[in-house]
């Protein structure tokens, strides 16, 4: 059976389960459900819970379990000469072997026997089915790959037994369980919380993933340039190594990325934070709800350009404004028409980053402020507070929690973007205390250290996963210390 | 001390007598939530240096009325309030009149105590520091012990005013609200059932209060207990579905009320 | 405060009582301000997004329309099937030399002497070059078309859309445009006749790309982005929503939750190209998934959506005032349901505003899509989630990468159909928040 | 699972041309579907390329630079060990500044003087002191330097150092100086090739259209562009002369303008007959009809290598010599 | 049915004095709120049908011991329970004890009113949904119908039963969370002080159906009022300061009470 046919005979089943438990709690219950420990419903869930999800677990480890042990048990059975090979070799044998595997059954019965006794010639032949295969097959490939369609054959047949039948003794199981005082609600609920600690796992997951992608390749850039030279150095210029280039390797230094991230995401979260902030509070404490059920959406909207798009408008419009104003003030001021703002500037980039911004500051405070219980409102009203000192001295602290929470999100984007820095404020790794002039982020440098005409192994290359691992140890530092402080100043209401 | 405090009185009564000094006028109020009206035409005058209690079965819009008389009903989205309402004779919903003066003037006590997420000093001193009533820490300080002293919960709590208020009792919570209101000194005290949740000797305690408070301060309380309303006010009204009954002084309304239902309320034949 | 206020005497108005000084004027200044500051902010807002759309729609509106040229055809026999074996040899019919019917029937429409070799060239070059393609489709649909003369509607070359729609500086010298003196005159000599005519683009929302840009299209992004959207919705919403409540209702306080908390924090900073290095690494490489596809280029965006989506909530769970959950749990719900009967619906808009956000972030981002391959040239309109396809952002980046000026207008007019496209996804959510919030 | 359409990722700098012909193969051969052609890079397409044989896999790889050796050793390990390397004609690359500016002629030396790190003045090495164009040489425009160069991961950067800078320094007699003053001969000739950071040559990480967008910011600018690019946009652009030769096809495939670079592409012979389609868009790229000097790649900006060589590119295909 | 009500009323009377029938038993149960201890070695029995009223002054802890009773301290952070209370003999602290059907049987209405943010029909019929007490449409109309009845509030909202439950004024919302504890009908109902924001009229409603409900349930009230107290219980605790000063039959304890200090309260001698 095929695994989708698997999965929906399974389906199936727990949906008989069900059915039949709750009509057979249903039955117990005599028609008082005080009868009951739970709702017959649960007693279904339970029942169908039973046939599925161990099931499902023994289908899923099988999937993913079985291909490697036949591998395992494919590969003992290569020739001496064969397993003396190195291992990159042996591994492009077994390559061989499953390609040849996979073009098996599309070939006939005399094909094969063609193939097997050497009149075929097996590569063409594959090939003209639509199966590549990498070089010339060797008998014992072919061998190999018969056992291994056979050996997959058994494995799926025996898997196919084991999984339905499972399915069919947990319904069972499930069923002979219902009686009045079983806790089935508690037991499906303790398989819902599992559910939904595998939920949050996922994050946790994620995190291992994005490490573990970039570590290997981080460790393998720090086994070329040492890390000193990383961390504290003030320069940042890689130089193109490419095929048989002369030139050196450059230099490597986080220092000049590392304070245009912190600059450039400080200047941007200047012009969201206090935006943001305000407009949800006009939206939540004075808006009529007319005007907030538009302004919000339209403020949304900010959140959904693409970026490369703000990178245009900055590059185009935002810089060279600014530019131009900051030569008619020198004019004015000083006489001397130099403009002191550069077109490209941290300055620019922040301003069109914040504007992103808005509403990831905008619309959660905004829910967050709504959300705080009127009661708070009439106690500081009524005591003849204005709304202005309601807002700023009781519900802004009682939603403290939840708008540190989007600040820090907000902050997270700015530290994440990419395309409005390139086109903003440039690429010049630059260290300057000077809003008006250029400098450039990690992540630009991430980008466009991984996307370009390198090779993957040089350090060139490389050094973006080191950059990624190194923003991500600074970004979970600064949480922790945001954590810190929300805890600190918490106040909970009611 | 003592003897100020009669001489108030006295002036109280006197004015009293002469029928004057009325520090709050309702004139055909009606209250609309939405579609449903709570308030039908109440006309009820509010009389400086009294205490004027509410009464009237649950439901009937005594705090609807309480509210209307600081606006703290234009925090409702849907509520309509039509009528005249003046404080010392300035319509109070004028559009020129400054709700946050009126509502500093007009103090008021809620029905479900609503301590603010902050320390029990921060609460009581809320108020005063956003009026600007005191100023140094010692100030704030005083005033606090006061608030507290006066709504008798400043025992309770001395060890802890700075933990947060939300963690109190319901009945200290209750009287946490009242320091809070009493703290910024207002001219009229409003007070929707300030001792519900109050044993015996708090609401004895809370009842000395409204009493003393009442040479300086005009106070509105709305209570269901007939005794409550007997031993701490002067003048009485009695809502029913919204409409105003019969307003009168106390004494008279306990005794001999003019109205058949004040007196089956009053007797406990009602319902 | 005992003391008395000042003797109020006989029947004098008691509003002679002095008032106290309670800094009304300086606090209303203040509640001004700060109103003010409200105004501003959200005018800030509306008005940069007004000026970025109204840019965009500046640039973009032209690329709603479309240039057409529609001219008699002679579909000669001599030219497409000259040994007249189209009955024995379909191939004949889609091998033919369409470029020279088509070249033929222009020539003929101008009126210009078909010796003229550059004249010819440049003439034909005023048609689109998928014209001969179009013409073979056509044939090939029904061969009887040979011989006759039918009236077919080609698009013009991107040149001379741009030239009709008056996007090309004529001051400019001739040699350095891409349109000539003579092309003008027999754009304006078509004009005339009635031939040439803006329609409208529907090409724009139905073809694959092309390095054309007349008949280049976001048909393959509007699907993909689709594809990537529903793929986001379907699993990024209840995964972050079981997540948050896992975090917020049941995980014990400890420092491991407190770690996990800090590190989905820390998960929103993680540059959105590293997640295309995680989906390389775990859905292409170990995982075996096709390249380019927009299965792929969903999981990826929503890892990506994910710590949004758990920030927002677990903020909204938390702002649930906590009588909500003592009443239910009083009257004996369990936790499950305390949560999902109460605390979930309330909030509920805290939900979706991060669902928005987070739906409008993946929507518009490329850098992770570059690493699984969906930063490409696709032509084809991908059938299912597992074919190569791609996404209006990735589309919008290709086109302002592209070097032919005719692709200015149409980055734009993507961009406004990007922003279509939001507005629709979020027009559900949107409505569905606004039925969810209520104060209490 | 099978694939029934050829995959091509790489170069950024191929994408346009390798887009022309996949679209007009698609066209040709309706029994094929059209290839999807990512971008993405060089280097990044060639280590997909070179994570092994089969339809999970993609089958070719763009390149604007030849493959290094230790690519091809990976493509090695992973079973990759037969590449075709098929080159399609060459990019030549360009100055210019906005049309609104007069003339421009330049020499490389003069490029040199402007961008260098450090420059010799006085036979010592030092910082770049030059501001304005006119103070490298008269002939040149005032204005402020400012120029806009592809990042430092671009192939072009490469060919801009190796074939201008380097050049440069050696015209403005530097090189020698240089090693006169450095020992070491690595690091002498990344003396010459070291642009200045001070701001005053901006790296472009991105494509020609931010370039173009930041000239349009800044009339006074240079820029780097592929020839391709330039010639859709000479309409805004005024292109300068190198060493007194203009660029153009012409001037590039027969060697006088010497600022260009060869386009390649790799292809994996295993899935060559198995994947469909891939034979015949191999097949199709090589063509005349295609890369030649009257194709619409050549149209498009691409200079087309000279017959012989096309022949040469043909042949090998033909025999499918591998690297 | 009357006749019935008697009998039952008879047999808890026998078993009221063969002191048998203990419902709940508590056994030195201490709370601490953090740092802050709130009992004190509690032991108290609650006697099945029998009202049970627990007295003392604001604050001495008689909520948090009622919260106790159905594990509702488990809902706040910092609080920590130790001792032993028992339900029908099996230990509710014990881990291996449900708690939600512990909740289910041991019924709570909270201090403070907490109405749901829906209509009040949901917020009646929330409870018997969950336990499948109901199935039909019409069952459920009946549910809610006789329980807002039983809570004297129909009448007053029988035409606006689908608006929300926080529209109603204090009274009306206590009533509210009264009907809904009563929907589920569970075994032992804690009522936290249930009248305290009710008119004359309707805490007779609330003692009437607490009256009622004693034939079949068992019922723990916090009340603040002595003569409720003395009316609707037949068994008083007092507390005070975190301790159990005495629990006594309520004809005793308000005539002739063994606890000196529990003499003082009463008589409102305290404080
Ligand atoms: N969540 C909490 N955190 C800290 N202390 C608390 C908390 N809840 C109650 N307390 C304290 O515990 C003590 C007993 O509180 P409890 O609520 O039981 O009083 P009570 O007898 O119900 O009073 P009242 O009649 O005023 O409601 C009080 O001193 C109170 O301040
Ligand atoms: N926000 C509101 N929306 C709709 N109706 C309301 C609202 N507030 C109160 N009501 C209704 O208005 C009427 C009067 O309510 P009000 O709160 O004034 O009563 P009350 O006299 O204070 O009663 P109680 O003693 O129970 O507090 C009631 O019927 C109530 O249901
Ligand atoms: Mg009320
Ligand atoms: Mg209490």
């Amino acid at each position: 059976m095929s695994t989708s046919l698997i999965l929906l005979s399974l389906l199936v089943i727990g949906i008989a389960a069900y059915v039949m438990a709750s009509s057979r709690a249903n039955a117990l219950s005599g028609g008082k459900s005080s009868n009951l420990h739970s709702r017959p419903g649960y007693y279904g869930s339970y029942a169908a819970v039973w046939a599925m999800l161990p099931s499902l677990i023994v289908l899923a480890l099988w999937l993913s379990i079985s291909p490697s042990i036949i591998e395992t048990s494919i590969r003992g059975a290569f020739p001496d000469e064969v397993k003396a090979q190195p291992a990159a070799t042996q591994n492009l044998n077994y390559g061989m072997v499953s390609a040849i595997a996979r073009g098996l059954p599309k070939l006939t019965a005399e094909e094969v026997a063609g193939i097997t006794d050497g009149s075929i010639d097996i590569q063409a032949k594959l090939g003209e089915k639509g199966v590549p295969l990498a070089g010339a097959a060797e008998p014992y490939m072919i061998e190999g790959a018969k056992n291994l369609t056979a050996k997959t054959a058994v494995s799926r047949l025996v898997m196919t037994g084991v999984v339905l039948l499972l399915a069919v003794a947990g319904a069972a199981y499930g069923l002979r369980s219902v009686a009045p005082r079983f806790r089935a609600r508690n037991q499906v609920e303790r398989v819902m919380l599992w559910g939904l600690i595998v939920a949050s796992s996922i994050a946790i997951l994620t995190t291992i993933g994005i490490v573990l992608s970039m570590l290997s390749e981080a460790a393998r850039f720090f086994a070329m340039v040492p890390a000193s030279d990383f961390f504290f150095g003030t320069v940042w210029d890689p130089r193109f190594a490419g095929a048989g280039g002369t030139s050196t390797e450059g230099q490597f230094g986080l220092i000049p990325l590392l304070a245009g991230t912190l600059y450039i995401g400080f200047v941007a979260m200047l012009v969201a934070v206090p935006v943001g902030l305000f407009a949800a509070i006009y939206m939540a404490e004075y808006a009529s709800p007319r005007l907030r059920s538009l302004a919000k959406p339209l403020l949304e909207v900010l959140a959904g350009i693409p970026t490369i798009v703000y990178g245009f408008f900055a590059l185009v419009t935002v810089g060279p404004f600014l530019r131009d104003l900051s030569q008619q003030v020198n004019g004015l001021v000083t006489g001397n028409y130099m403009n002191f703002i550069q077109a490209q500037s941290v300055l620019t980039a922040g301003i069109v980053m914040g504007i992103m911004l808005i509403p990831y500051v905008s619309s959660l405070s905004d829910d967050i402020i709504t959300a705080v219980p009127r009661a708070m409102r009439d106690g500081s009203l009524g005591l003849g507070a204005t709304r202005s000192e309601t807002i700023k001295k009781v519900i802004l602290p009682a939603a403290l929690p939840g708008i540190v929470g989007a600040l820090l999100m907000t902050a997270s984007r700015a530290i994440g973007e990419t395309m409005i820095v390139v086109l903003a404020a440039g690429v010049a790794a630059r260290i300057d205390i000077n809003p008006f002039e250029p400098m450039t982020t990690v992540t630009v440098k991430i980008v466009s250290q991984l996307t370009g005409d390198l090779e993957f192994t040089s350090p060139q290359t490389l050094v973006a996963f080191a950059l990624g691992i190194t923003l991500f140890c600074i970004t979970l530092c600064l949480n922790i210390y945001a954590l810190y402080i929300v805890r600190k100043y918490r106040e909970q209401y009611e | 001390m003592n003897m100020m405090s009669e001489a108030a009185v006295e002036k109280a009564l006197d004015k009293k007598m002469n029928d004057i000094a009325l520090k709050m006028i309702g004139k055909d109020v009606s209250v609309h939530y939405g579609e449903k009206r709570a308030l039908y035409d109440v006309n009820l005058n509010v009389r400086e240096n009294t205490v004027t209690a509410l009464i009237g079965p649950s439901g009937c819009g005594k705090s609807t009325f309480l509210r209307c008389l600081n606006r703290m009903n234009d925090t409702i989205d849907n509520c309509k309030v039509t009528g005249k309402i003046t404080l010392d004779a300035d319509d109070i919903y004028d559009p020129n009149i400054d709700v946050v003066e009126l509502r500093a003037r007009v103090g008021m006590v809620f029905q479900k105590p609503n301590p603010f997420p902050k320390s029990i000093y921060e609460n009581v001193a809320y108020g005063p520091k956003i009026h600007g009533l005191a100023r140094s820490k010692a100030d704030f300080d005083q005033v606090v012990e006061a608030s507290l002293q006066r709504a008798g919960l400043w025992n309770e709590v001395k060890d802890r005013l700075h933990e947060s208020g939300t963690g109190l009792s319901g009945g200290q919570q209750q009287r946490l609200c009242i320091a809070r209101a009493v703290a910024v000194s207002p001219e009229v005290i409003l007070m929707d059932e300030p001792c519900s949740a109050l044993d015996p000797i708090a609401t004895a305690k809370v009842e000395e209060l409204i009493h003393e408070l009442r040479t300086n301060y005009t106070i509105v309380i709305v209570t269901h207990s007939m005794q409550q309303a007997a031993r701490v006010s002067q003048r009485t009204a009695m809502f029913h579905l919204g409409h105003l009954v019969e307003e009168n002084d106390t004494d008279k309304m306990f005794t001999n009320p003019d109205d058949q239902r004040t007196q089956d309320y009053i007797m406990g034949r009602f319902g | 405060m005992t003391n008395i206020v000042s003797p109020v005497a006989g029947a004098v108005s008691p509003a002679a009582a002095p008032r106290r000084d309670i800094g009304i004027k300086r606090r209303y200044a203040a509640e001004r301000r700060f109103r003010a500051y409200g105004i501003a902010a959200i005018t800030f807002g509306v008005v940069f997004l007004i000026l970025l759309l109204s840019t965009v729609i500046r640039n973009g509106y032209t690329a709603f329309q479309q240039t057409a040229i529609t001219i008699p055809v002679e579909i000669s026999e001599k030219l497409i099937d000259p040994d007249n074996k189209r009955a024995t040899d379909p191939s004949v019919l889609i091998a033919a030399n369409y470029p020279a019917v088509v070249r033929d029937a222009i020539v003929k429409q101008l009126g210009i002497d078909p010796s003229k070799r550059t004249e010819v060239r440049e003439a034909a070059a005023m048609i689109s070059k998928g014209a001969p393609i179009q013409l073979r489709n056509l044939v090939v649909a029904n061969p009887a078309l040979i011989g006759t003369t039918v009236n077919v509607t080609f698009l013009a070359d991107a040149n001379i859309d741009s030239a009709n729609k008056g996007q090309i500086d004529l001051n400019v010298p001739e040699a350095n445009r891409k349109v000539s003196d003579t092309q003008i005159g027999w754009m304006n000599q078509l004009k005339s006749a009635g031939a040439i005519e803006k329609q409208f683009n529907t090409g724009l929302f139905t073809s694959g790309n092309s390095s054309r840009p007349e008949a280049a299209g976001l048909g393959v992004a509007l699907v993909g982005s689709l594809y990537l959207m529903l793929i986001v919705l379907a699993l990024s919403l209840p995964i972050g929503v079981a997540a948050s409540i896992y975090l917020e209702e049941f995980a014990p306080k400890n420092k491991l939750t407190d770690l996990i908390e800090v590190n989905i924090n820390n998960l929103a900073a993680v540059p959105s190209i590293v997640y295309g290095l995680l989906g390389l690494s775990v859905f292409i490489n170990f995982a075996g998934f096709p390249r380019s596809a927009s299965l792929v280029g969903g999981l990826v965006l929503t890892l990506m959506t994910l710590p949004t989506i758990i920030i927002a909530t677990r903020a909204a769970l938390r702002a649930v005032p906590p009588s909500i959950r003592s009443a239910a749990l009083g009257l004996g719900a369990s936790k499950m349901q305390m949560v999902f009967h109460h605390v979930l619906p309330l909030a509920m808009p805290g939900i979706l505003t991060g669902t928005i956000i987070g739906l409008a972030h993946a929507l518009g981002e490329t850098a992770p899509l570059l690493l699984i391959g969906m930063v490409a040239f696709v032509a084809d309109i991908p059938g299912t989630p597992l074919e190569p396809s791609t996404a209006l952002p990735v589309q919008i980046y290709m086109w302002a990468n592209e070097a032919e000026r005719a692709f200015v207008e149409r980055t734009s007019g993507a961009i406004i159909v990007l922003l279509l496209f939001l507005i629709l996804m979020n027009l559900g959510a949107i409505l569905l928040r606004r039925r969810f919030e209520r104060r209490w | 699972a099978a694939r029934d359409q050829v995959q091509v990722a790489g170069s950024s700098t191929v994408l346009p041309y390798a887009k022309i012909v996949a679209e007009s193969f698609g066209e040709t051969f309706p029994d094929f579907k059209t290839p999807v052609v990512e971008s993405g890079g060089t280097g990044a397409g060639l280590k997909e390329f070179c994570k092994g044989v089969g339809p999970d896999t993609i089958d070719i790889a763009n390149a604007s630079r030849k493959i290094n050796e230790k690519e091809a050793e990976a493509c090695k390990a992973a079973g990759v060990t037969e590449i075709q390397e098929v080159k399609i004609g060459y990019d030549g690359i360009v100055f210019a500044t906005d049309s609104s500016n007069g003339d421009m002629k330049i020499e490389a030396k003069d490029i040199y003087k402007a961008l260098a790190a450090e420059v010799i003045v006085d036979g010592k090495l030092v910082a770049n002191p030059y501001k304005d164009w006119s103070e490298i040489n008269d002939t040149l425009p005032k204005g402020p330097i400012a120029a806009y160069i592809p990042g430092s991961k671009h192939g072009t950067r490469e060919v801009f150092e190796e074939k201008v800078m380097k050049e440069g320094c050696k015209e403005a007699g530097s090189t020698d100086v240089i090693k006169g003053l450095i020992s070491d001969a690595k690091e002498a000739s990344a003396k010459c090739i070291a642009v200045r950071k001070d701001g005053v040559a901006v790296d472009i990480d991105g494509d020609y259209t931010e370039t173009l967008a930041r000239i349009a910011a800044n009339k006074t600018g240079v820029g780097v562009f592929g020839l391709a690019f330039y010639e859709n946009n000479a309409d805004k652009l005024k292109v300068a002369t190198v060493g007194g030769v203009a660029p153009s096809t012409e001037t590039i495939s027969s060697g006088e303008y010497s600022v260009s670079r060869p386009l390649f592409f790799y292809v994996k012979k295993a899935h060559l007959g198995v994947i469909p389609g891939l034979k015949e868009y191999v097949n199709f790229f090589v063509a005349d009809q295609m890369i030649g000097p009257e194709g619409p790649l050549a149209e498009y900006g691409l200079v087309a290598a000279p017959d012989a060589e096309r022949e040469e590119i043909r042949k090998s295909v033909e025999e499918g010599k591998t690297m």
